[in-house]
């Protein structure tokens, strides 16, 4: 059971209510203070935390105050009165000074001489960006320079671990802080410069957790500035947070915020490392394929529709060609021996059909018909004349002037051989013929 | 008698005349003898001159049919 | 006889004059005779013509049937 | 009979001239004759020609049949 | 029949030429087989040729056919 | 069949040259084949290198997987 | 480590100049198989060269003879 007067608050009303009050409270007040972890975010607020030997406080001040504050570039060490009113930062509820203005209030010890070291260093040219030594594009082993205890060789190891399982890290134990330090960094740098070839290591991580500027302070010795300089293996400079600053930060090839970044810095690299990698494999195996493709499809045309596929198909066309050739020239020359065998059956026949023989028994028989005739004709006149001749003949021997002396008469013709029908031409002696039916005699007249 | 060649037409119209003259029975028996005579010659003569040429037409008809039994023409054969 | 090359056509004519000139009654006797015995000497003489030609057919016919046999032309196989 | 190499239709044309000559009844005994035997000539030598002709073809057919069966050339198994 | 060696078009140039003269009606019988010998025995020499091509055609597809089986590419796979 | 060895880009251009060549329809027959049966050599050898190359490819990229597989890198586990 | 490290800045270098010359259409088959066999190989070879890396974490210290001495190291959680 709660008693009923009992306030609870939610988080957030309780800061939203702290806010207000400290707001309204001190609205305005004058801090002095050495600055330190200063970071300018990219939004152009300006973000640090007021110290001195006992306290500190967080100070945001916003761009548009940065822009018109007295001050206007801000360095860690430097010791400022910053103008402003405090308040509460609700999400994390932390007590801040929002600035208003600031301004410089004389430099630190501690930065003065610091800003001294560096200035040495800078004109010695140990910052020189051309001295830098490239990152080993993946480290085989890692060389790691630190306290074997501290929260920096812990966020190494465990980051490494994660994302380069099995990673070869060799640690150099040294101590971080405090007299001595330095020279042990410095050796431990040295030690692994000197290790013989194939044990050494491709990079080192020198650097240790976060701390005050005392506790960093052994980072900006010269023992460990001049390891650093004189190491041929790539240093990082991995020295308390992202806000620290020491001489070793700016004289190693490589500076990481925080030892964590430090290890993250060397991992990327492998996974940066992995990815060319497959990304090359498939770059060759996608260039191989497209050649293999491309060479497949140079060939592609040749297969189909090409002049080379098509030539067979070219003899097919010669031979049907050829065939209609051939059948022409049968059909043509056989229907040229049929019309010519046509020709001569029709001289042929009407040849036949003239009757030779035929002929020849028609003249035969004209001929025999005109002998016929010729040989009745003669043989009429023949007859006829025989006739005549015979009625003639029977006519003549009937008028035979013998037939009276066969009656008994005689004829008496004188020398004359003349008929005597008168006795009185007779004279006496006078001889004359008498001629009877048989025979005749001379006789001679005797008397008158 | 003379042989006179006289050819057979004229002879048969002589012989006709001959006759003609015959059958005057005022011929005198002198004349008569004489064409008697003269008509039996001529007759004599035509008939000869008749069997000459029956004789001539006989050869030429053996002639013919000699020469033609060998190929002689048959008309019957044709029919 | 004389063997008169006459062609056959004239001697044919000729063989109807001879007939027509014996178809006139007046011919002499010799005349009519020498007729007969041309218009037979030339139809002899033709139908001698006409066997010979006739012969000369056959053995070209018997030739022309025998060649024929052998190699006569059957247009119905090309069809 | 002369075997003259007219060729055939030369010898076509006179056949047919022949005929048209035979087919005059006036033609002469003799002509006709001669006509005939030409046209019996050219007949035979015609005939011979084209049955001729027509041997070589089958030949030629024969071999051509013959040389195919061997290598004939089968377009329908390409498609 | 001699066997010339015609390239084959002009060969198949020739054939047609031929056919077009056979086309001709009036090409006497004997050219007309001239031609048409002329034309089967280039037939036949043409179709000798055609059919080696073909065969050797045949083959080669053939190995070219059978070359792809065994190692025939196939671009899917590697999709 | 001599296997000329012929690079692939050689023989490609030589088998684009043979295959411009043939699109002439007026390419003689016997050079048609020519130019086919050496197209057709060379597509063969081409096709050959192909699959040879092709197979070598699949062993490489085989090995290359297999290896990767005992030690892939997962990037995605960090995230 | 023994085996003699594959220098993989030089390897990686490599691979970037076969890949770039793959990356020329023009390169003829048989090369571009010779680089896509070389870059596979040399690929390869880093992953296993990666793999191949010593796997622990060692902390040096002193021997007894002052030398210092690699011993395995596990940072203690007491962060």
């Amino acid at each position: 059971m709660q008693p009923i007067e009992e306030k609870v608050y939610k988080v957030s009303e309780l800061t939203q209510l702290l806010k207000l009050t400290l707001e309204a409270q001190f609205a305005a007040v004058s801090v002095l203070g050495e600055a330190s972890g200063v970071v300018l975010a990219s939004s152009g607020h300006l973000y640090f935390t007021l110290k001195d030997a006992a306290g500190a406080m967080k100070v945001a001040m916003f761009r548009g105050a940065l822009q018109r504050s007295t001050l206007k570039r801000l360095e860690n060490g430097q010791q400022i009165v910053v103008r402003g009113m405090l308040s509460v930062y609700p999400l994390r509820g932390e007590l801040q000074i929002i600035a208003s203005d600031m301004r410089l209030q004389g430099i630190g010890d501690i930065f003065a001489a610091l800003e001294k070291l560096k200035q040495a260093y800078l004109e010695k040219g140990y910052f020189d960006p051309q001295r830098k030594k490239p990152l080993p594009l993946l480290p085989g082993r890692i060389g790691v320079v630190t306290s074997p205890t501290g929260a920096a060789v812990r966020d190494i190891v465990r980051i490494l671990r994660r994302r380069f399982p099995g990673i070869a890290v060799v640690i150099y134990p040294a101590r971080v802080q405090g007299d001595g330090a330095a020279g042990e960094i410095a050796a431990g740098i040295d030690h692994f410069n000197g290790a013989p070839p194939g044990t050494g290591v491709d990079v080192l991580i020198v650097g240790r957790g976060g701390g005050s500027y005392e506790d960093l302070w052994a980072f900006n010795e010269a023992p460990v500035v001049e390891a650093i300089f004189r190491s041929r293996i790539p240093v990082i400079s991995a020295v308390g947070h992202e806000t620290d600053f020491t001489i070793a930060d700016f004289v190693a090839d490589l500076r990481a915020a925080t030892p964590s970044a430090a290890a993250e810095l060397v991992v990327g690299k492998k996974d940066e490392f992995l990815n060319r990698i497959d990304f090359l494999r498939h770059a060759l195996m996608r260039l191989m394929e497209r050649e293999l493709h491309d060479r497949r499809s140079s060939l592609q045309p040749l297969r189909g529709e090409s002049a080379l596929a098509d030539f067979p198909g070219r003899l097919q066309e010669l031979a049907q060609r050829l065939d209609n050739g051939e059948f022409a020239l049968l059909r043509l020359f056989q229907q040229s021996l049929k019309e010519k065998l046509g020709q001569w059956n029709r001289s042929a026949q009407r040849f036949a059909a003239f009757d030779l023989g035929g002929l020849v028994k028609n003249r035969g028989l004209q001929v025999q018909n005109l002998g016929v005739r010729i040989g009745a004709r003669f043989n009429e006149r023949m007859q006829q004349q025989r006739q005549r001749i015979g009625v003639l003949d029977s006519k003549l021997a009937g008028m035979n002037p013998e037939n009276i002396l066969a009656k008994g008469y005689s004829i008496t013709t004188d020398r004359e051989q003349r008929l005597v029908r008168d006795a009185s031409a007779l004279v006496a002696d006078e001889e004359i013929r008498i001629r009877f039916a048989r025979g005749s005699a001379a006789a001679r007249v005797i008397k008158e | 008698m003379k042989k006179e060649t006289l050819d057979f037409e004229t002879a048969l119209k002589k012989l006709e005349a001959i006759v003609a003259k015959l059958e005057n029975p005022d011929v005198p028996l002198q004349e008569g003898f004489a064409l008697y005579e003269e008509g039996m010659t001529l007759t004599a003569q035509m008939k000869k001159e008749l069997n000459d040429i029956e004789k001539k037409v006989k050869i030429l008809q053996k002639d013919a049919k000699g020469g033609l039994q060998e190929t002689d023409f048959e008309p019957e054969e044709n029919g």
